[in-house]
């Protein structure tokens, strides 16, 4: 099987080299993305079969990369499940830019490694040797990195693939001392050597918070999280839903892969960082994402959130496994890995609206767009759906992974750890504020950028998309919503997946009555999503066919009653900086140090009141800025080194062999 | 063997020939064919060393693991760059930047260069390595200065004193360790063939060797270009040209630091001398943070890549000081590749230079737009220089860093700091000469872009797949370091 | 039988809620009047307003979008659910299993969520002025609520709201600091949801502070009774809750025969009676906070439940 | 060896060492070559004695060497440079001649004290000369940097050669191969530095360096 995942990875890459030639021709992108979407499809369908087949893993070995080691490569249960969302995911986005990449004004800055960024994913997800792993990861993120730079004559673009870049090199020095110390003095490079050896607890330690620098840079875990609400925007829109939706996703891959499946019980033992980290970033990435009023670096941030919520997941997963706690284990890995997929699915589908939105209004800000949902219709349909879902509300799917999570987060009090009983319920307040916060989010998302009236020319007249990205975003809405309805198939079949990581599935799901999902036990808590669906349909039909027939169906259409006011400048609406005002007042001030400036003038002036808020971010202005400077200065100190002259640099010279020589004569 | 010369007498014969003829052939097409066709000569009786066996040492040549390494891809860059050298100087001659005379004395110098080189790399004596490298500095000052600009003339003033004070520093080394031999192998010559040295290295005074390792490392440490040594090495590469900065990077850095590898083979053989490992260790460290600090602020792409060079000597000297299979092995692949890499990028730096009229890296701007091929080159190549896969100088930074964190664990991290120091620092570079809106001259340009695609797609090659005679031979190299 | 007996007992408690809300409505309303030393009116009047509302055609604003008719019905139905799935005179519901309270709490979001949404739809100042208060109320009192909720869950080894009620109503449970902390969390949260005295005022409608009717201040005719009876609605799924959790002494047993449960029936609207008197004498007993120092409110009632999971949490261990 | 070849080989390094101070005290260019002549001759004489002494006949020719080119031809060519280029006749010092003096003893010391140190085995007039070598060596290098002419540079390179020959002359039995080379490497030095000094005389009005130090190619 692991063959089959590898050729689709190589096909996809050697599609990115043939368009390379075939860029300048007409119609190279349609043949291209729809190449792409054949064959990512082709790789989700063979990582479900394995997974549903249940088959033993699948290895594979090629004579290339570090030469005495090889490149392994190997599909078992939690690659197959990777293999599964990369696939789905690709396949879905692709089909959406067979529309939308007609807009590319320069094709083959992106068509080259479109396909190529995705065969990179796989190949990290099967990969089972360090060197093949972190090669295949750093061409995903060189890969990446060129897609963003499609629009490269943007001064912001320029600089957010810079910082991307950068930030990617340090993860992976971070991920390469990791496979260092599993690899040991010896060279193990290969994962089952790393598998096979029982590491030290301190060792654990340290690869684990290597692999949160590493992996979570990647992902967006705060306080590395800086280059994605830059990146991901930057990129054309199929490529931001590609990195926020599915790359992340192989970040946290990676993570498990080394956290559960190479070091074992050595990383356990310390899960307090890794849920302290979790709940920190999503309560820190829906606080920006509130502050922010560009639409796809708003939805990066909410990326940055989601990642926290999932890194929860794993946290509580390590506690108990740690302390054996197999069947909660099993639930906070399940949970882990349903919000994976979930947010992999409504994250892909919001930035996919996202890009029809920009591509009808020509614009990323939120202040410009309103009223797209008479213009936009099935957009808007779809895009209300992916924002219910990434709100966590029921009946989607975003509902029932943090529901989990709030489930496993409620058996913690059995830890017999102090501190992680301490720290749990903590945990479990920041997740549920991150939950609401983000529904605060997505109502000013939509409410500012489909409702209301239109705050600009383009708004006004915005024209749908295409029906290849619409039938691309409608196929995920519907996932958004089975996965919602009947989470139990997800459990079950997520259920291998957990047993390789933490030794336990859940209990089988899909054998309840009504298909309702029972994580532990079914005195202790159940939820349904198609029975609230069912009673909500109903009852809201119910309610409304009633009223019709026997009240009244009368309805007028009058201007705005606003009380009484005369609704004229769209201005005068709520925007998005207006809409998170409260909120940036209650949670800003302390966090982004935010001050608002209000300038009134002199009673009978006639000049404009002014209204200013500024902010800071704290940590790219206390941290990263801070780092930036310190390397201007030393830059600026060492440089004065480049303008001595011949005498002094003799004088260097000389300096450095008296000094050599004291250290011969004062040596023993 | 039918031949009259082994693969060795070619290697020195057919330079010194070349450069004869050479100094005294007029015209520039046939004399820019005869240096390609010298070079690829010189490479094929490399190459043939790989083939026919090696001949056994003698008392001026010897051939082993170690050194052929160094020969085949001596004369593999020196051809490449002479193809590039064609097409490059061609250019120099159409805007008169270089006159007919000047051309027959660069040609002439290019093969003394490489003359010097192979000589350092096949002989056996010290002595007569000491000379040799001696040779292939002159003659590079020569062609650093041959623009006779005031800045030419001043790199290449700078160049030869701080160069020459390495020499004599190198100089009293090599006397220090005739000195401790002497007592052992018996006054003469052959207390200075080196493979009479190692194996009795261990009854050597172990202090005498070590003050003579303090000297050699000193002077071939100038030539590799260590920091605080390497005030010489920006300049030279910034102002001469740039076939020759590439050859200068990609060979002469090589060449000194193969130098250095053949003492520290003799230091370790005895136990009691001061291990060089700490010495080399922190030399290369203080190279990389320094040179990455150097990056951020340059504003001339030559000595942006001079600096770069200077960096990765300090990575390559940094895991030869850690020793041990896997760090001696990356480092070897590291500087193989830093040589392959760093001459392609010189090749497209070059042409690039000549077109937009100029070195400054204000001024060169949206090269993937304007320049296509070119600009993409320079993308793949600074990528591959930064360490980014899937590229052979990966591979060699992931052995040296994860073999090293296990062992040393702050080395480590300080190594880290220094690599992303620099990625950093390469990165904005390359951001702006390819990216955004392209400036200066935009017309297309005729480029000879064979060399850089074979350096390229090597380097690429290995950073996949290493043939596995390649891996032996290199593994075997590797122990022979220790 | 006890399948017929259990959905009767469902459907029952199902009508109920949507009964007595407009009655509790109108209790409270009456009762702030008498306290005023006011006539008041009749505490059936939003019987009566409901009623008119339904018949009287609907004014909607021009750029009104579907989803702005959807919502009222959409809004309902939601509370209408999570209302149902409250214990209210017996526990052991038929179709309790469906949600527990993490979930119930989850539908009160979403309704939220489309109410607010509702707000920003036509585009008018006071829409979205209620909707970004609206939300940011929400983002603290639900945290809050859910905290609350762990400890409850805590307590019983369980977020099925059934088993907790049953639990509580047992004997195992003494005074316990954690739920006199989860009570008054559970209060606050209560008052700011149904948009009550001190955080919101319902009987305003043209004063800055308003959230809730800001928001819906667009709405006419059935839409606008349809909110308001949803408004009503949830007002009594918090009594009730309140009601099941906390003084839960009467409430029928499942399998327990008919009477008990008439029983239990009866003990609930006692139950509603008093929370509605409680409610009203609280109200005029304090004064409406400005909008901005809310938070600091709900931040005391966030503190407050977690402070008690927190003792839990430790005290399991004890 | 018999104790009087020691103390000759000795006293005639001694002397080099001793004119490499004087060199130090010079402040006149004039002065500083005719001193450097001074110690190209005890060079010449050192070498021969150490020829004598190792019974070595090429090293006859080192000294000869030495001799021709050292203390004939160079300081003459380079006082026909500073008379055709008319450059200042002054030393310019950048560390006083005191100090200069003083950091020079302490490189003796420790070279004194390093050699003792190293060489315990081997015989006493290898390790003595090597001593006086390696002073030379680092007060050769130590005049190149604390001197800002051109010519005193030069001169100070010299001398450091100088040291380097005296360390060769005293190995035992060092082939002949590197005195030639050595020899070769100053002719060579010699005639390019006039090449440059010849160029720089084309573009500048002084040889000094810190003029040239103006074109930095990037500058400030």
């Amino acid at each position: 099987m692991v063959n089959l995942v590898l050729g689709g990875a190589l096909l996809l890459m050697m599609l990115g080299l043939a368009s390379v030639v075939l860029a300048g021709r007409a119609g190279a992108s349609k043949i291209v993305y729809g190449a792409s979407a054949l064959l990512s499809a082709l790789v989700a369908v063979v990582g479900l079969v394995f997974l549903l087949s249940l088959a033993p893993s699948s290895t594979l070995i090629l004579p290339i990369g570090l030469p005495w080691i090889g490149a392994h490569f190997r599909l078992d249960a939690l690659a197959a499940f990777f293999v599964i969302v990369v696939g789905f995911g690709s396949a879905i986005i692709s089909i959406y830019s067979i529309g939308y990449g007609r807009h590319e004004a320069e094709p083959w800055r992106v068509l080259p490694f479109y396909p190529s960024f995705i065969g990179a994913m796989l190949l990290v997800v099967i990969a089972d040797d360090a060197f093949t792993f972190l090669l295949s990861w750093e061409v995903m993120s060189l890969l990446s990195w060129a897609l963003v730079l499609a629009h490269h004559r943007e001064q912001a673009v320029r600089s957010a693939s810079l910082v991307y870049l950068i930030m990617a090199a340090m993860g992976t020095m971070a991920l390469i001392l990791a496979f260092g110390l599993l690899a040991g003095p010896v060279g193990g490079y290969d994962f089952d050597h790393m598998r096979s050896v029982a590491e030290s607890p301190l060792l654990g330690a340290i690869v684990v918070i290597l692999m949160l620098v590493g992996a979570g840079s990647k992902a967006g875990i705060v306080p590395l999280h800086v280059w994605l609400p830059q990146a991901h925007p930057a990129a054309p829109s199929q490529v931001s839903a590609m990195m926020s939706g599915i790359m992340t996703k192989v970040a946290i891959y990676g993570f498990i892969r080394v956290t559960f499946d190479l070091l074992g019980g050595a990383a356990w033992w310390m899960p307090e960082i890794v849920l302290a980290v979790g709940a920190v970033t999503a309560v820190m990435g829906v606080l920006y994402a509130l502050m922010q009023h560009d639409l796809k670096r708003l939805l990066a941030y909410h990326t940055v959130e989601n990642i926290g919520i999932i890194f929860i997941g794993l946290g509580l997963a390590m506690a108990f496994r740690h302390y054996d706690m197999n069947a909660a284990a099993a639930l906070a890995m399940v949970a882990a890995l349903f919000h994976i997929l979930n947010h992999s699915v409504f994250k892909s589908l919001l930035f996919l609206g996202a890009g029809a939105v920009q591509n009808a209004t020509g614009s990323r800000d939120m202040e410009e767009m309103g009223g797209l949902i008479h213009r936009m219709p099935v957009t808007s349909v779809v895009f209300l759906v992916g924002s219910i879902a990434i709100s966590a509300l029921p009946p989607f799917n975003g509902f029932v992974s943090e529901w989990l999570t709030f489930q496993a987060i409620l058996l913690s009090p059995d830890l017999p750890d102090w501190g992680l009983r301490i720290l749990t319920p903590g945990v479990g307040g920041m997740l549920a504020l991150a939950a609401a916060l983000a529904a605060a989010c997505f109502v000013k998302v939509y409410g500012v950028v489909f409702l209301g009236r239109a705050r600009s020319s383009q708004a006004k007249t915005a024209q749908e998309v295409d029906r290849w990205s619409l039938a691309a975003m409608a196929v995920l809405a519907v996932v958004c919503l089975l996965a919602g309805i009947f989470p139990g198939f997800v459990i079950d079949a997520l259920s291998p997946v957990s047993h390789a990581l933490v030794q336990s599935s859940m209990p089988v799901q899909t054998t309840d009555p009504w298909l309702t999902i029972t994580p532990v036990a079914s005195g202790r808590s159940s939820y349904n999503g198609l029975l609230v669906l069912l009673f909500i349909a109903g009852s809201a039909s119910f309610a409304a066919w009633a009223i019709h027939r026997f009240a009244s169906r009368g309805l007028r259409r009058a201007p705005a009653w606003d009380c009484g006011f005369v609704l004229d400048a769209p201005n005068t609406q709520y925007g998005a900086a207006s809409f998170a005002q409260p909120i940036r007042r209650t949670f800003g001030t302390a966090v982004f140090r935010v001050v608002e400036h209000v300038s009134m003038p002199r009673p009978g002036s006639t000049a404009p009141a002014k209204f200013r808020v500024t902010m800071r971010d704290p940590v790219w202005d206390g941290f990263f800025v801070r780092i930036g400077g310190g390397v201007g200065w030393l830059a600026d100190k060492a440089n004065r080194l480049q303008f001595l002259t011949i005498r002094k640099y003799l004088s260097v010279v000389f300096t450095l062999l008296v000094l050599l020589l004291l250290v011969l004569t004062l040596w023993n | 063997m039918s031949f009259p010369f082994g693969p060795v007498e070619l290697i020195l014969g057919i330079p010194a020939v070349a450069a004869v003829l050479l100094a005294v052939l007029p015209g520039y097409r046939l004399t820019s064919w005869l240096n390609v066709g010298a070079s690829l000569a010189s490479f094929l009786a490399a190459a043939a060393l790989l083939v026919v066996g090696r001949p056994a040492p003698s008392a001026f040549f010897l051939i082993d693991e170690l050194n052929i390494v160094f020969v085949v891809l001596n004369t593999f860059v020196g051809f490449t760059a002479a193809c590039f050298s064609a097409a490059y100087i061609a250019h120099e001659l159409e805007t008169g930047r270089l006159t007919p005379v000047y051309l027959r004395f660069y040609h002439a110098m290019y093969q003394v260069m490489m003359f010097g080189m192979n000589l350092v790399l096949v002989t056996n004596n010290i002595g007569l390595m000491w000379v040799a490298i001696e040779l292939a500095t002159l003659s590079t000052v020569l062609m650093v200065g041959i623009y006779r600009t005031p800045e030419a003339l001043e790199a290449a003033w700078k160049y030869f004193i701080l160069g020459s004070v390495g020499i004599a520093l190198a100089l009293f080394g090599t006397i220090l360790v005739y000195l401790a031999a002497q007592p052992v192998l018996g006054e003469g010559a052959a207390a200075m063939v080196f493979t009479n040295l190692l194996p009795r290295a261990a009854e050597f005074d172990p202090m005498i060797l070590n003050l003579a390792f303090v000297f050699l490392i000193l002077g071939y440490g100038t030539k590799v270009g260590l920091a605080p040594l390497h005030a010489w090495l920006p300049d030279a590469h910034a102002e001469g040209p740039t076939p020759i900065s590439a050859v200068l990077s990609g060979l002469l850095l090589n060449v000194a630091l193969y130098a250095v590898l053949r003492f520290k083979m003799l230091m370790t053989a005895n136990p009691e001398t001061l291990a060089p490992g700490p010495l080399m260790i922190t030399m290369g460290l203080v190279s990389l943070i320094f040179a990455a600090l150097m990056l951020y602020r340059r504003r001339d792409i030559k000595r942006l890549f001079a600096y770069s060079s200077i960096e990765h000597m300090g990575i390559i000297v940094f895991a030869f000081g850690m020793g041990g299979p896997l760090a001696n092995f990356a480092g070897l692949l590291h500087m193989v590749m830093h040589s392959l890499t760093k001459s392609a990028i010189f090749f497209s730096v070059g042409h690039i230079a000549q077109i937009k009229g100029s070195q400054k890296t204000a001024e060169i701007r949206g090269l993937t737009h304007s320049h296509p091929a070119l600009g993409w080159a320079l993308v793949v190549g600074v990528l591959a220089i930064a360490g980014m896969p899937p590229f052979g100088v990966f591979m060699s930074e992931f052995l040296i860093i994860s073999s090293t964190f296990s062992r040393a664990p702050f080395l480590a991290l300080i190594f880290v700091a220094g690599l992303l120091l620099a990625f950093g620092a390469l990165l904005m570079r390359l951001t702006g000469f390819a990216f955004g809106e392209p400036t200066g001259n935009l017309q297309p340009v005729k480029a000879s872009m064979a060399p850089l695609y074979i350096h390229m797609g090597l380097v690429l090659l290995a950073g996949i797949y290493l043939p596995g005679p390649m891996v032996a031979w290199f593994q075997a190299v590797a122990r022979l370091l220790g | 039988m006890e399948l017929i007996f259990n959905l009767l007992v469902q459907g029952l408690q199902m009508f109920l809620v949507v009964a007595i809300a407009p009655l509790v409505a109108g209790v409270t309303h009456r009762m702030r009047a008498r306290l005023l030393r006011k006539k008041g009116a009749s505490i059936w009047q939003p019987y009566r307003d409901l009623l008119r509302l339904m018949r009287k055609e609907v004014v909607l604003a021009e750029n009104a979008s579907w989803l702005f008719r959807a919502v009222p019905y959409l809004v309902f139905a939601a509370t209408w659910v999570a209302a149902a799935l409250i214990p209210t005179f017996a526990t052991g519901l038929q179709f309790s299993w469906s949600a527990d309270l993490i979930a119930i709490v989850a539908l009160l979001g979403s309704a939220r969520f489309f109410l607010a949404l509702a707000g920003m739809d036509v585009g008018t100042p006071f829409g979205g002025l209620g909707s970004s208060r609206e939300m940011m109320i929400a983002a603290l009192a639900e945290p809050a609520m859910m905290l609350t909720v762990f400890s409850l869950a805590l307590l019983a080894g369980s977020t099925q709201l059934s088993t907790v009620v049953e639990y509580l109503a047992g004997p195992g449970v003494g005074l316990r600091v954690s739920l006199g902390m989860a009570l008054v969390a559970l209060v606050i949260v209560a008052l700011a949801e149904n948009a009550r005295i001190p955080v919101d005022n319902p009987s305003t409608h043209l004063e800055l502070t308003m959230v809730h009717e800001a928001m819906v201040l667009e709405y006419s005719g059935r839409h606008l009774a349809m909110i308001e009876l949803a408004a009503a609605l949830k007002l009594v799924l918090y009594l009730s809750l309140i009601a099941a959790l906390f003084v839960p002494f009467g409430i029928a047993a499942p399998g327990q025969g008919v009477g008990p449960h008439l029983l239990g029936l009866l003990y609930y609207l006692v139950k509603m009676l008093v929370g509605a008197v409680a409610l009203a004498t609280f109200e005029l007993s304090i004064a409406k906070m400005r909008v901005f120092r809310i938070p600091e409110l709900l931040g005391a009632a966030l503190m407050l439940s977690l402070l008690g999971t927190l003792l839990l949490f430790v005290s399991r261990s004890l | 060896m018999s104790t009087l070849s020691f103390d000759i080989a000795h006293l005639l390094a001694g002397g080099m060492l001793l004119v490499s101070f004087m060199m130090i005290y010079q402040t006149r260019l004039y002065a500083l070559l005719n001193v450097f002549a001074l110690h190209a001759v005890m060079l010449a004489l050192s070498v021969a004695w150490q020829a004598v002494v190792q019974d070595a006949p090429h090293l006859y020719v080192t000294a000869a060497i030495a001799l021709f080119f050292k203390a004939i031809l160079i300081p003459g060519a380079l006082h026909r440079i500073i008379q055709r280029m008319g450059i200042h006749r002054q030393v310019e010092q950048v560390v006083g001649t005191g100090a200069t003096m003083l950091l020079g003893m302490g490189l003796v010391a420790l070279s004194t004290v390093l050699m003792l140190k190293l060489t315990s085995g081997s015989d006493a007039l290898a390790r003595e000369d090597l001593a006086f070598a390696l002073s030379i060596v680092l007060l050769g290098f130590l005049m190149m940097i604390t001197r800002r002419n051109a010519v005193s540079q030069v001169v100070g390179f010299m001398s450091l050669e100088n040291g380097l020959i005296l360390a060769a002359a005293g190995a035992q039995g060092m082939p002949l191969v590197v005195e030639i080379s050595v020899a070769f490497s100053v002719l060579v030095a010699f005639i390019v530095i006039g090449v440059f000094l010849f160029r720089i005389r084309e573009r500048f009005d002084s040889v000094d360096v810190t003029v040239m130090d103006d074109f930095r190619g990037e500058k400030r």
